[in-house]
């Protein structure tokens, strides 16, 4: 069997082999085009806003709809690959139609530094995911930043972040992905601190810049380990990339310490860096201080795209994390390895960790942040658990709604004269009707309420997954317990914010169409995009796993799936209730302490301060660091300085000695030396006339009796 | 050694040896010319094609305009009353001689080991091309940098101080 | 005599002249002339070595005497300001005049 | 076709000529003789086509200047310049009393012999050059760079601040336009990937569905051509760049002190150096010797280069009977601050086409980067005023 089908494969590799398409060959424009629009922006001076404004949105335009031709290509080549496949009988050992353009860029030696760009159904995806989300958000921030005075600076920042964020969607070298994952992080530090003159923006910038480096220094050691062992950059090459079968065999074949392979270390590594990225446990204290930046920024960056790519980084290496406990190589699902339980493990407990600081926090971007970090935990799990569909298909749907989530409660800040603290908001349900109903789609897409909204499809794919994951049982509590949470804690926001009665100061008003616009098709996705999920018609999960998938109702009647969803339901419906019950009628006023408060004052507390998480942080790694430099400090001071001050204090009384000495017996003696040397140096300081040409025959004569002294022993 | 070598070896000399003596520095200058052309031509009998017109393009197009317009800029073409050579050009002499005695010792003492006749290199503008974009490459971009702090460098230097500026 | 040994007598005997000229000549741009006349009959070594040489496909004083022509023509030009400079503030280019770095 | 061996004789015709002629000689002698045909024909050609240019250069700036040019002598005027050599040959020669004799004597030798030898290396025809240098191109522009050193050596000789002002306008207007005439040659090197310049000329002679692969059909070919026309006429001191020898304020430049002989011999270098010129940017970015279309490659080559020569010659006579002079700082502002940005961004534009590959996004890319550059240089140029009015500054 084995000899056919490489017979077969060999029959296939004479023929004619059918030139790449056009869109394959083209993929680079997608990125190239924002980064272009970004230079071109940062030289225009600041009143040209509706150039930049221009250049931005129209560039991305032009990247979605690259964007979506190559995913229509890319369904093309599904089809023509699973004919192919079921005509002959044959697997390939890669399971999905994949097309990579690689090229060398720098040759040191014999190693070479290669680039090149992957479009393959996971790229295609994700792709238009971030080129449609970006679009609507930068359509929504024309409205959004109306009044800020660096509006093109805005617009550059942007659009550079775009371009990086697709770099980093269609790299198929980890050097290429790395350099454009270190743009996006700069870009989100320059978006966080877009108003730096607030000093809270500053910090926050500077934060989130040191803790996503230390995901990305273990990153940067997994790079360098992966070439120093597989020998390329590249992930797929036609056989020889880094995480296909051949190099895979070889990681597996090392063991590292703690009885990881080598596999197994670097995926552990790479995932450190989709950690700190992705706000997962230790790193997540970034994502909630980002939200100082412009709401937009906090949409796109911070919610639907920057943050998922860690996800996306973990989904593209699922081979290296996946490697040795595959079913079948190259495969996207299936098996539990040491660097995938870390990973469900970490993101389980991040999900049900940030949805419990969301409940108490006041902010009303603060708990979309923490919501942010708990649906990454949410993927991350899913990744671990259920493979690459199950964590890419909440990614999605997450994007869509956290993304009309985030720009709703743009548009309730930018209508509410910059009020962020939802116990100042209130009954905003009439006065923001369109905010309103897009926000509580929104919301409920996010909870997870059954049938109609996409994300009670993503999160039941991962509670699924969970549920028949054999290493460990609690992560599915601890998911389902987050689901009860998630639905609570945003029953409690919109209650808050938009039921009851306004609690601030001027009166709100709706947001502009342009404003209104996004969220309005935003809403639409965050509803229609579950269909293409469900278990009777799992298209997406096919797409990305190279199947094709009909419709079919028998899906549901797995076993489990039935009462899976009736729990899931049941949770969402408990944390609507509960949230309806205590928030719903009439929140408390700004000065008086929250229900759940005065229920629990002591948790409550925890919670409000975010577990002390920084200030943990602030008492351990930065408390020791300042006081290794306190030491550091000290031993200059007293330790150096004591002896410092000793010896100047050794050598003045020498010095005074010497003095004495001087005057009375050495000065006659020197004075007479002295004018000695002097009359000698003047009659030195007669060769040096100032003619140039003295000196230039100095030089040739000594260069005559150089070559004499060369010659003559030489000749000796 | 053939005719076309001591014709050219001659009119190099001459133009060196004029450009050195002649009174007149804007005839000094031109005698450079001619050495330099000579030096071109010597250049093209070695068959080094490609340096012999660079030697003409960057010497006779550059360098000699560049000296002819120092001069006229320093109002150097009239003749110092108190003579064009220096007051110790007596020194120099001998010492110039003294340089050329010991090169040219040298040469001849060494002249048994220097090698004959050679096969003409077959070199073309491409392979010049390959090498400075290739092992070169390095030495290349240095000069690139060399040029344009050279440039820089000359018009500050030569630029006029404005007056009432800091 | 082989034709090397002709070549370099004649880029020695160029030396000379030129070292002479900027020893001897007052006048600052002909100290310059002289410099440019040893450097290029240092040129006309490094080609003449490149020719006879045991290895001319490697380029090696090919290229350094390119590269040699490429770094005078910015010595010509740096030399060259300075002099107007020091003209403009001298009102001279007699080096004989031109000594108040002495000693 | 009956006629295509008579086409390729026609098209030969000159070189085949040359091999008849040589074929007297004994063996020994051929090559030297064969080069010494050549150059013959050469310095026979040229000056005709200059007596030729002479004749259309009056008449035709006659016309566009509402008058009738000459007309006196021969066939509506067809003889002048026969005339004009008899009178300038007859001439007495005058040196001025303090002129530097030897130099005042030199300097229009070396002028004509320098822009005579740059012809040893254009294409004017298939297989009709007289030496296929592997460096042609360096060539060209070496001996182009030697002819600055004559004007110098006229005007510096001839003892007349008019011809002084005059030569040094004149060295400073063709070194600073030299450099974007090198520049906006060596974009073509580029792409040709030759200095050779029967080379580039090959790689211009090939068609796409009839219409041929000229350099100045690409995005960078087009604006390499334009800032080479520019700097080529300022390089030959044309009108609008004529300010060294402009006759209201300077006499007639560095040749006011030369009369007879000696002038023609100026005015015919200047005309030699138009025809070269022309002929070099005739063939780097016009195809040198290669039809126009496709279907009309039986045409013999020389005719197709010698009219795009007098094509050009025409739009210089044009250009000279249109546009008024400029002045000095705007036609220094003019090289330094447009011409010379615009042929170094050319160059990377020019690697960017090679590096793009066959798709058309280059065309794309490099039109865009083209215009902009020539747009936003330009408007920066007049908004700072560089190329505009200008700006007088009165002492307060």
């Amino acid at each position: 069997m084995q000899g056919d089908l490489l017979a077969l494969r060999n029959l296939f590799a004479d023929a004619p082999v059918p030139p790449q398409p056009w869109m394959v060959q083209r993929l680079w424009l997608i990125p190239a085009l924002p980064m272009v629009a970004s230079g071109i922006i940062s030289l225009l001076k600041q009143p040209r806003r509706r150039l930049a404004a221009g250049l931005a949105i129209g560039s991305l335009t032009f990247s979605l709809l690259l964007s979506l031709f190559a995913l229509g290509n890319m369904l093309d080549e599904l089809d023509a690959f699973l004919g192919f496949q079921h005509t002959f009988h044959v697997s390939f050992s890669d399971p999905v139609p994949r097309e990579v353009v690689n090229f060398t860029w720098i040759q040191v030696g014999t190693a070479n530094v290669d680039l090149g760009w992957v479009l393959d159904p996971l790229s295609a995806v994700m792709l238009v995911m971030v080129s449609f989300v970006g679009l609507l958000i930068f359509i929504y921030s024309i409205g959004y930043m109306e009044h800020d005075e660096n509006f093109t600076r805005f617009f550059c920042f942007m659009s550079l972040f775009a371009g990086a964020m697709l770099g980093v969607v269609i790299a198929n070298s980890v050097l290429l992905l790395f350099m454009c994952w270190e743009l996006v992080g700069l870009t989100s530090y320059l978006l966080i601190g877009y108003w730096y003159r607030k000093p809270a923006a500053a910090a926050a910038a500077k934060k989130a810049f040191l803790t996503t480096r230390v995901g990305d220094v273990l990153f940067l050691l997994g790079m360098v380990w992966l070439f120093s062992q597989s020998g390329t950059l590249l992930f797929y090459n036609h056989g020889a990339g880094s995480i296909e079968p051949a190099a895979l065999a070889g990681l597996l074949s090392q063991h590292a310490a703690l009885g990881l392979t080598a596999a197994g270390a670097i995926g552990l590594l790479i995932f450190a860096g989709a950690a700190g990225k992705s706000g997962q446990f230790p790193l997540h204290v970034w994502l909630p201080d980002a939200m100082e930046g412009p709401t937009p920024v906090s949409a796109l960056i911070h919610a639907a795209t920057m943050v998922a790519a860690g996800v996306y980084l973990i989904a593209r290496v699922y081979p290296l994390m996946a490697a040795g406990a595959l079913m079948q190589p190259g495969a996207l699902t299936g098996g539990t390895t040491t660097a995938l339980t870390v990973v469900t493990w970490v993101g389980a407990f991040t999900a049900v960790f940030a949805a419990l600081i969301a409940v108490a926090q006041n902010d009303i971007k603060r708990i979309l942040a923490y919501s942010t970090v708990s649906q990454l935990g949410y993927m991350m799990a899913g990744l671990g658990m259920g493979g690459v569909a199950v964590g890419m298909f909440h990614l999605i749907t997450h994007a869509f709604f956290k993304a009309l989530l985030f720009l709703g409660a743009g548009s309730v800040i930018h209508g509410c004269h910059d009020e962020q603290d939802i116990r100042r908001l209130g009954g905003l349900r009439a006065d923001m009707p369109l905010t309103f109903v897009t926000y509580a789609i929104g919301m409920l897409a996010l909870c997870g309420f059954p049938l109609v909204f996409s994300g009670f499809w993503s999160k039941d794919g991962i509670l699924d997954a969970a549920l028949h994951w054999n290493v460990a049982k609690a992560p599915f509590y601890m998911l389902l317990f987050g689901a009860l949470l998630t639905a609570f804690y945003m029953t409690r926001q919109v209650g808050y914010v938009f039921f009851g009665y306004w609690r601030g100061g001027k009166p709100a008003r709706e947001s502009p169409a342009v404003m209104t616009a996004p969220l309005a098709i935003l809403a639409f996705f965050a509803m229609a995009l579950g269909l293409i999920g469900t278990p009777a018609w799992p298209w997406f999960r096919g797409f990305l796993e190279g199947r094709t998938v009909g419709f079919d109702l028998n899906g549901f009647k797995e076993p489990d799936l039935a009462a899976l969803m009736g729990a899931s339901a049941l949770v969402v419906f408990l944390g609507l209730g509960l949230g309806a019950w205590l928030y719903g009628g009439n929140a408390p006023k700004p000065e008086e302490p929250d229900v759940l408060e005065r229920a629990t004052p002591t948790v409550w507390g925890w919670l409000r301060d975010r577990l002390y998480v920084d200030e943990i942080y602030g008492a351990t790694v930065i408390a020791f660091y300042a006081w290794w430099a306190r030491v550091a400090d000290w031993l200059d001071r007293r330790l150096w300085g004591g002896v410092v001050a000793g010896v100047g204090w050794a050598f003045g009384l020498w010095a005074r000695l010497n003095r004495l000495l001087d005057i009375y017996w050495v000065d006659g003696g020197f004075d007479k030396g002295c004018e000695e040397l002097a009359a000698a140096g003047g009659l030195l300081a007669r060769v040096q006339n100032g003619r140039v040409q003295t000196y230039l025959r100095i030089l040739a004569l000594a260069v005559v009796v150089l070559a004499l002294m060369l010659i003559w022993s030489s000749r000796s | 050694m053939s005719f076309a070598f001591y014709l050219v070896a001659g009119l190099t000399l001459a133009g060196g040896l004029a450009a050195v003596l002649l009174k007149n520095t804007v005839h000094c200058a031109l005698a450079l010319t001619v050495a330099f052309a000579g030096l071109a031509l010597l250049f093209l009998q070695l068959d080094a094609q490609f340096a012999g017109f660079a030697q003409i393009l960057v010497y006779i197009g550059a360098v000699a305009i560049l000296i002819v317009f120092a001069i006229l800029l320093t109002k150097g073409s009239e003749t110092p009353k108190d003579g064009v050579f220096s007051r110790s050009w007596l020194a120099g002499l001998a010492v110039a001689a003294a340089v050329f005695a010991i090169l040219g010792w040298a040469v001849l003492q060494s002249a048994h080991v220097l090698p004959h006749e050679m096969a003409v290199p077959q070199v073309t503008v491409l392979q010049i091309g390959n090498a400075l974009m290739g092992r070169y490459v390095l030495p290349l971009e240095i000069v690139a940098l060399l040029l344009t702090a050279a440039t820089i460098g000359a018009v500050i230097v030569a630029m006029h101080e404005k007056e009432g500026r800091k | 005599m082989t034709p090397l040994t002709a070549y370099l007598l004649v880029a020695a005997l160029l030396f000379a002249i030129g070292l002479a000229g900027a020893l001897t000549r007052r006048n600052a741009i002909l100290v310059l002339i002289g410099i440019e006349l040893m450097l290029n009959s240092a040129n006309l070594n490094l080609i003449a070595f490149w020719r006879y040489g045991p290895h001319p496909e490697a380029l090696t004083g090919m290229m350094f005497a390119i590269f040699s022509i490429a770094v005078a023509a910015a010595e010509a030009a740096v030399g060259l300001g300075l002099v107007i400079h020091i003209h403009r503030h001298a009102h001279t280019t007699d080096l004989d005049k031109m000594n108040r770095m002495k000693g | 076709m009956i006629g295509k061996p008579i086409f390729e004789m026609l098209d030969q015709i000159f070189v085949l000529l040359q091999h008849w002629l040589v074929s007297f000689l004994p063996a020994v002698l051929r090559p030297a003789a064969g080069v010494v045909l050549g150059v013959v024909a050469i310095v026979c050609l040229y000056p005709a086509l200059f007596a030729l240019t002479t004749v259309l250069e009056r008449k035709g700036l006659g016309r566009i200047q509402n008058r009738i040019g000459p007309n006196r002598v021969g066939w509506l005027g067809i003889l002048q310049p026969v005339a004009d050599a008899i009178k300038s040959l007859t001439k007495e020669d005058i040196v001025p009393k303090s002129a530097d004799g030897v130099v005042h004597f030199l300097a229009p030798l070396v002028l004509v012999v320098a822009v005579f030898m740059g012809y040893a290396v254009l294409p004017m025809g298939r297989n009709m050059v007289l030496v296929d240098m592997d460096a042609g191109l360096l060539f060209f522009y070496a001996m182009s760079a030697s002819t600055e050193l004559s004007v110098f050596m006229a005007g510096w000789s001839s003892r007349n601040k008019y011809s002084l002002l005059g030569a040094m306008r004149a060295v400073a207007q063709m070194i600073s336009y030299e450099v974007p005439l090198l520049m906006s040659s060596v974009a073509v090197v580029m792409i040709a990937g030759s200095l050779s310049l029967t080379k580039i000329v090959e790689a211009q002679n090939h068609y796409t569905w009839g219409l041929p692969h000229w350099y100045i059909f690409t995005p960078w070919g087009l604006a390499g051509f334009l800032m080479y026309a520019i700097a080529a006429t300022a390089e030959t001191n044309r009108s609008p760049f004529d300010l060294p020898e402009g006759e209201s304020e300077l006499v007639a430049g560095y040749h006011t002190e030369y009369s007879g002989f000696k002038f023609a011999l100026f005015f015919l270098g200047e005309y030699l150096a138009m025809f070269s010129i022309s002929g070099l940017g005739t063939t780097l970015f016009l195809g040198g010797w290669s039809a126009p279309i496709a279907v009309l490659g039986w045409v013999p080559s020389w005719i197709w280069f010698f009219s795009k020569v007098m094509v050009s010659i025409v739009v210089f006579i044009w250009m000279r009977g249109t546009l008024p002079r400029l002045r000095q700082d705007q036609l220094m502002n003019f090289a330094w601050k447009f011409v010379l940005p615009m042929t170094l961004l050319n160059l990377m534009v020019a690697a960017l086409w090679r590096f793009l590959g066959g798709g058309w996004e280059r065309w794309v890319f490099c039109s865009a980067i083209v215009a902009l550059a020539y747009v936003g240089l330009g408007w920066a140029g007049m908004r700072q005023g560089h190329f505009g009015p200008r700006r007088y500054r009165y002492a307060e």
